[in-house]
């Protein structure tokens, strides 16, 4: 009985479960270079997870999300610098007030739809990179401008969130991402998933059976912009660095959001897909070409997001679990005979 | 049926626009593409007869995308000529004769990428040294990802003060702080001021000296800003006009008239290629004619691409910091060859980015001559222990920045870095400090005359060699 | 004090102008088929370089290579409308709409066109240097001085050029009321025997052709550089929604309210202040009156 | 009983366009009614403003005795009103029983709570295409139930209906009817807009005409069948050749 619900369990799932064993176990023996993408895919992930919890479900298209990315580095950074406090601890205080600000930046965007709340988290953005850029101090909190923020390195000390190797950084990220997942997950399997993608169908019928649609918005959008701002905080301990002109910065916004459209939106692991697919693809491009052919990487990005949109509008996630559901239903089929065997 | 068609010739499409994009670089527009083709040639040459010599690599990071992407690739096209010439003539000696191999990434103007991709030089390519990456922003977190390898970093470009400042052994700067930049200037200012005592009276007559900042918002441009305002002040000089401008303006007539409305004696503006064009155009097209010049911090108006797009009326008379003796090709012979041979490849005469380039690639190799090994302990010694001087590079043609020479402090900031204050005056450039790279026989234009209807007229084109007096 | 806020104002005018000439062509893509063309400043960029290629190989001034840009870039437009938007548009019928995936894929085009020219061209800064571009209209009156180049003026006055030429296909003419029925009601238009796809074809290139014009004004005195396309683009949008998205007059009033800001706001804050200006005006006026100034109202 | 909504003097107007002219009346707690009248009589602006989707012009509404005039209307929902749409309004994204499911939320935030009642309601109002089929792959007669399924999920006092058979054929129309029937056993009040007046006559208790937005004339389907007003500005002579 017990194993029969344990095939059943694993049942068109075995392909997701070797994925995500791959991303857990492979990067221990890799080349300290290919951890680096490693990373790199697990950060854009994270990112593009969060950015899927508020936009995905809401089917809204933000293309400022950086911002909360940047304000929740910005924090845990300066409470480390200024505050000397961990950032284990600055990431929740970052975390909460990201969401806090996340709540009221979204209070009057979100009575706005398509193109318009897309142009105003595009302004949203920019805005709040040219006013870092060029303010040194804000309510006596020194941002130190355009300069950004330094973070001295203080030897590798757990405390400090810093590590003598990149598997450390990256078991951080697996447990952020993987706590997004989960949450991703529980709200898609909750009152709140329902209803954001009951919103996301028809905002007026769902008015009409009593979801109050800026509230339920709204709570995505704080539960999105706390786990974003771990996203930031990780950015920001990583590299060690963080600069307005990069972290709040358009480009940045658009990769975020095109992973997530591209791994599709309003699923649970579709973020995750998108960002195994392109962030190799660029990486590797953009190793292999960006010194002699600059900009490579970008044109198949923008080819990319063509041909997924006209093939595959919903994302590559349901075709390729689709895809890796048949081959193992091949697979399994032969797999089954040879249980059948062994039994006997 | 009909989605497999279009599929199809979607491929198709795409197939047919990278071949075009394969081919065209070599055949349409040969000056803005020279690079690629000669990195590959570059990489092609050491890998093919690298059978039983050792290969010796280095790694570049420079900005090849984003804002400042001409002048990464200026710094590129020169360490590339460096290693080009270092292994026609036998590579590296000290280890019979190994070629140096280039591995050129893009740092795509972001600190992350920067530094991912400084991660992949000490990691996947195994690189004995590293050299870029122009930005600043880039260059901090970048730097520091070099010497948590144990990997020599030689910054190039990036001026911020804090880059060799904060104890780290493995990372060397061959070039200036922004505070050598902004004293220069200072004193290119002073010097002015010398050699106009009619104008330093008006000057002290109108009470003391009065300045505009005008600046991208960037890092580069408002740390410059912040520093000469520090200098500044010290000597007591007034702030009439403090204005950080976001990157990418099409018009700054704005901008112009609220100069004009400042009047400050000295204007000192520190743009990228893009804004730079934009910015002197307005000052000319609003005749605004401060009197102890325009000075620009470099950067943009050291660009190849500005000079092409401004006419000589436009940037007449105006004061740039050169981040390299533009003497060079005039004082030695073999400066001005590598700035012919520049020419001849690449379509432009050495700018001081190129120079820069060149020099960072030949103090990497120097080191490694030096060191005699691929070890980067020893390589790393060797740099410490580097003492290079001008007048020793006839045949090394290390110093083609023309710094005096080349050592390194604890800090492994070279103290010796200089530039260049010059003047266009006809159209070229006259330098006139530090002494060692003054134009023999000139002296600054002091005051600016008003003659905006004449400016220009009998101006040679850039890259002109002033005639020696 | 008031010598330079005017002077500021008349500069602003004149910038302001251009950037309506090139928001206008947006505005019209976006009046017709309601599809927001993230890859309008790609196609700005993509037109420069013509103008650029003509230039210099044949030494065609970018003013008269209007006549051989433009039917490309209209070509350019139709297909794009055709191959891209046509077919995400049939799929989208009946089922519920994806307002995601025609931004993405704009945006996508967009990211494509400009590094495509990124690879080809490098990230030089090319210039064409016309004599537009270096003759300079000069008012002085004593102490007060108004200069610009001629190349300015031109695109000013280019916006109402481009601004009529398309009001006037689309009230006056027979095309035009084709596009008016599709753009009011697409349904009840095709039921009357129009080609709503053929139409939306048309009016995308309509727009495009407008924005090649426009490029060939702004290639006149700004330069040619593939990341150009980004800068304006991201301008024309918040111009277009400032002045009411889908209405002509609405973008050039959009567009000079922004050059007059950022020109004006500049006398008394700092530059980078006043450019943050105008995105809080574009972001009020959307959370005041979501359908601009002169758009038709209707919900957002 | 009494009555569970009441319109006083309600108007609408669009711009220049009066919709709904001074409207008054009130249904009765645990009737059926029936809204007829041509096309552009204010019908769906009446349901519209019955549900707070906007608010009237002028006048005022009572919903069980509490002004609601200015309420919004996700907050009816939570009073205990639910309505249909017109257009139908599946959420194309989800399985039949997850768009009930949607409803069954209002009042609980227990997914497996909320699985059942809407399972329940499947099984209640007599739909057959599955119930984990996709919402937008459903045919008419389906999404329509889909509509008063998701509607009732809410578990609400009144229901507006807007044109629920509007498309059906005849055997459709007479499940719709007797589920209609079916809803109203249970206690909840019913308002129905349609169009086929044999339907509604054999449907309704309670038949309101409307024309130009205001009212012509209400009562008893005999009553209205005969009230000569009716007639001849509505129901036509073929109604009485029909009978």
């Amino acid at each position: 009985m017990n194993t029969k619900e344990h095939s059943n369990f694993f049942q068109g799932k075995v392909f997701a479960i070797l994925g995500l064993l791959i991303l857990l176990i492979v990067p221990n023996f890799v080349d300290t270079n290919v951890q680096i993408v490693f990373i790199l895919i697990l950060f854009y992930a994270l990112c593009a997870s969060c950015w899927n919890i508020v936009c995905g479900f809401v089917g809204e298209l933000s293309l400022g999300h950086a911002v909360f990315l940047g304000v929740g580095a910005y924090i845990s950074s300066l409470l480390l610098m200024d505050c000397s406090l961990s950032p284990w601890i600055g990431m929740f205080i970052a975390a909460a007030i990201t969401a806090v600000f996340g709540v009221i930046v979204g209070l009057p965007c979100f009575r706005l739809h398509g193109p318009y709340f897309a142009l105003t988290t595009i302004a949203l953005g920019e805005l709040i990179r040219i006013f870092v850029e060029n303010n040194e101090t804000v309510f006596g909190i020194n941002l130190r401008g355009a300069m950004g923020l330094v973070l001295k390195q203080s030897g590798n000390q757990f405390i400090a969130f810093e590590f003598a190797n990149k598997i450390t950084y990256y078991y951080v990220l697996v447990a952020l991402v993987a706590v997004t997942i989960l949450v991703t997950w529980l709200i898609k399997n909750s009152k709140l998933g329902f209803y954001l993608t009951a919103i996301k169908s028809d905002p007026d019928a769902a008015e009409s059976l009593g979801i109050k649609l800026t509230k339920y918005k709204l709570i995505a959008m704080g539960i999105s912009c706390f786990l974003i701002s771990f996203a930031g905080t990780f950015y920001a301990q990583y590299f060690r660095y963080v600069g307005p002109s990069r972290i709040f910065s358009h480009d940045m916004s658009v990769q975020i959001a095109l992973i997530a459209l591209v791994g599709g939106q309003g699923t649970v692991f579709g973020p995750l897909m998108g960002a195994c697919l392109l962030v190799p693809i660029t990486e590797f491009l953009s190793e292999e070409f960006g010194g002699t052919l600059p900009g490579l990487h970008l044109f198949i990005y923008g080819i990319v997001m063509i041909l997924v949109v006209l093939y595959m509008p919903r994302g590559i996630f349901h075709p390729v679990t689709k895809l890796f559901k048949s081959i193992e239903a091949k697979l399994f089929s032969f797999g089954k005979k040879s249980v059948q065997k062994g039994e006997k | 049926m009909q989605t497999r068609k279009h599929l199809r010739l979607l491929t198709l499409v795409i197939v047919v626009l990278m071949a075009a994009t394969g081919c065209v670089p070599q055949t349409v527009a040969p000056a803005a593409t020279e690079a690629p083709t000669q990195a590959a040639a570059a990489t092609e040459t050491t890998t093919t007869d690298s059978a039983d010599v050792p290969v010796v690599k280095i790694g570049f990071v420079w900005p090849l995308t984003g804002n400042s992407a001409t002048i990464g690739q200026q710094h590129s096209d020169g360490a590339l000529m460096a290693i080009e010439e270092i292994n026609a003539n036998g590579g590296i000696k000290s280890m019979g004769g190994a070629k140096i191999e280039a591995v050129v990434y893009d740092s795509e103007t972001s600190p992350d990428v920067g530094s991912s991709r400084v991660e992949t030089l000490c990691t996947k390519d195994n690189v004995d040294i590293i050299v870029g990456c122009y930005n600043s922003a880039v260059t901090f977190p970048a730097s520091e990802v070099a010497q948590r390898y144990s990997t020599p970093f030689i910054s190039m470009g990036g001026v911020k003060n804090e880059i060799t400042e904060r104890g780290y052994e493995w990372v060397f700067r061959v070039n200036n702080k922004a505070s050598y930049d902004v004293a220069e200037m200072l004193k290119g200012v002073d010097l002015c001021l010398q050699a106009s005592p009619d104008t330093a009276a008006a000057v002290e007559a109108d009470g003391g000296l009065t300045y505009a900042l005008v600046y991208e918002s960037t890092d580069w441009g408002s740390d410059n800003a912040r520093i000469w305002k520090e200098e500044a002040d010290k000597r007591g000089w007034t702030c009439v006009l403090d204005e950080p401008v976001t990157s990418g303006q099409s018009d700054m007539s704005a901008q112009a008239i609220k100069i004009k409305k400042a009047n400050p004696d000295v204007i000192n503006f520190s743009f990228y290629t893009n804004d730079a064009i934009v910015f002197t155009k307005a000052l000319f097209a609003n005749k605004i004619n401060p009197r102890l010049g325009v000075w620009s911090v470099g950067g943009g108006s050291q660009d190849a691409a500005f000079y092409k797009a401004c006419s000589p009326a436009e940037y007449e008379y105006s004061f740039v910091q050169e981040d390299w003796n533009v003497s060079m090709p005039y004082l030695y012979d073999w400066a001005a060859k590598i700035s012919e041979d520049c020419y001849a490849k690449n379509g432009y005469y050495i700018t001081s980015f190129f120079a820069q380039g060149w020099t960072a690639a030949k103090v990497a190799i120097a080191a490694i001559e030096a060191a005699g090994t691929n070890d980067k302990e020893a390589i790393r010694q060797a740099l410490v222990n580097l003492d290079v001087k001008l007048e020793d590079c006839a045949d090394s043609h290390i110093i083609l920045t023309g710094y005096p020479e080349i050592k390194f402090d604890q800090d492994g900031q070279n103290t010796f870095s200089s530039g260049t204050i010059i003047q266009y005056q006809n159209g070229v450039q006259i330098g006139f400090s530090p002494l060692s790279a003054a134009t023999p026989g000139y002296s600054p234009i002091i005051p600016i005359p008003d003659d905006f209807a004449t400016r220009g007229s009998t101006s040679k084109p850039w890259g002109t060699a002033p005639e020696v007096k | 004090m008031l010598d330079s806020v005017l002077l500021a104002l008349i500069y602003g005018i004149l910038q302001g102008g251009a950037y309506g000439a090139i928001a206008l062509g947006l505005s019209v893509i976006f009046g017709v088929t309601r599809v927001t063309n993230f890859a309008h400043g790609a196609m700005l960029m993509l037109s420069t370089f013509l103008y650029y290629e003509l230039f210099t190989r044949f030494g065609i001034d970018p003013y008269i290579g209007i006549l051989l840009v433009t039917p490309v870039l209209y070509l350019l437009g139709m297909a794009t409308q055709k191959f891209l938007i046509t077919p995400l548009l049939k799929k989208e019928r009946g089922t519920t709409q994806d307002p995601a995936s025609l931004l993405l894929i704009t945006l996508g085009l967009g990211y494509a066109i400009s590094n495509l020219f990124m690879m080809i061209y490098g990230s030089d800064y090319k210039t064409i240097p016309t004599a537009a571009s270096r003759s300079y209209l000069t008012v002085e009156i004593g102490d007060f001085l108004f200069t610009t180049q001629w190349s300015r003026v031109i695109a000013f006055l280019a916006a109402f050029i481009i601004g009529f030429a398309l009001w006037f296909i689309i009230n006056k003419t027979e095309l035009g009321k084709k596009i008016r029925a599709v753009s009011q009601n697409r349904d009840a238009a095709a039921i009357c025997g129009v080609d709503v796809y053929k139409t939306y074809a048309v009016a995308f290139g309509l727009g495009i052709a407008a924005v090649a014009v426009a490029g060939a004004c702004l290639s006149e005195y700004y330069f040619v550089q593939p990341q150009v396309g980004t800068l304006f683009g991201t301008k024309s949008f918040l111009i277009v929604v400032l002045g009411g998205l889908g209405s002509i007059p609405g973008a050039i009033l959009g567009g000079l309210i922004f050059g007059i800001v950022e020109s004006v706001g500049a006398q008394f804050i700092t530059s980078s202040a006043s450019s943050m200006l105008t995105f809080i005006l574009f972001m009020i006026m959307l959370f005041i009156r979501p359908s601009g100034l002169l758009g038709k109202g209707g919900k957002v | 009983m009494g009555e569970i909504i009441r319109l006083e003097h309600v108007s609408k107007k669009f711009g220049g366009l009066v919709a709904v002219d001074d409207f008054s009346g009130e249904i009765e707690t645990g009737s059926i009614v029936g809204l007829i009248g041509p096309n552009g009589a204010g019908k769906t602006t009446l349901f519209n403003m019955m549900s707070c989707t906007y608010p009237p012009t002028s006048g005022k509404i009572f919903y069980k005795g509490v002004d609601v005039t200015k309420a919004r209307t996700d907050t009816m929902a939570a009073r205990g009103l639910a309505r249909t749409f017109q257009v139908t309004k599946p959420f194309g994204d989800m399985t039949v029983v997850e768009n009930f499911m949607v409803g069954a939320f209002l009042h609980t935030k227990d997914r497996a709570t909320a699985r059942k009642q809407a399972e329940e309601i499947y099984d209640y109002i007599g739909m057959s295409c599955g119930r984990d089929k996709p919402a937008n792959e459903t045919t008419t007669v389906d999404r329509k139930k889909l509509e008063i399924g998701r509607a009732l999920a809410t578990k609400p006092e009144l229901l507006l209906l807007d044109e629920v058979m509007a498309g059906c054929n005849p055997q459709e129309k007479l499940e719709l009817v007797e589920t209609c029937r079916k809803i109203q056993k249970c206690g909840i009040t019913l308002v129905v807009i349609e169009h086929d007046i044999k339907t509604i006559m054999t449907l309704c208790e309670k038949i309101v005409i409307l024309h130009r937005g205001a009212k012509l004339t209400e009562g008893t389907p005999e009553q209205v069948a005969n009230d000569p007003r009716a007639i001849s500005a509505y129901l036509g002579e073929d109604y009485h050749a029909g009978c």
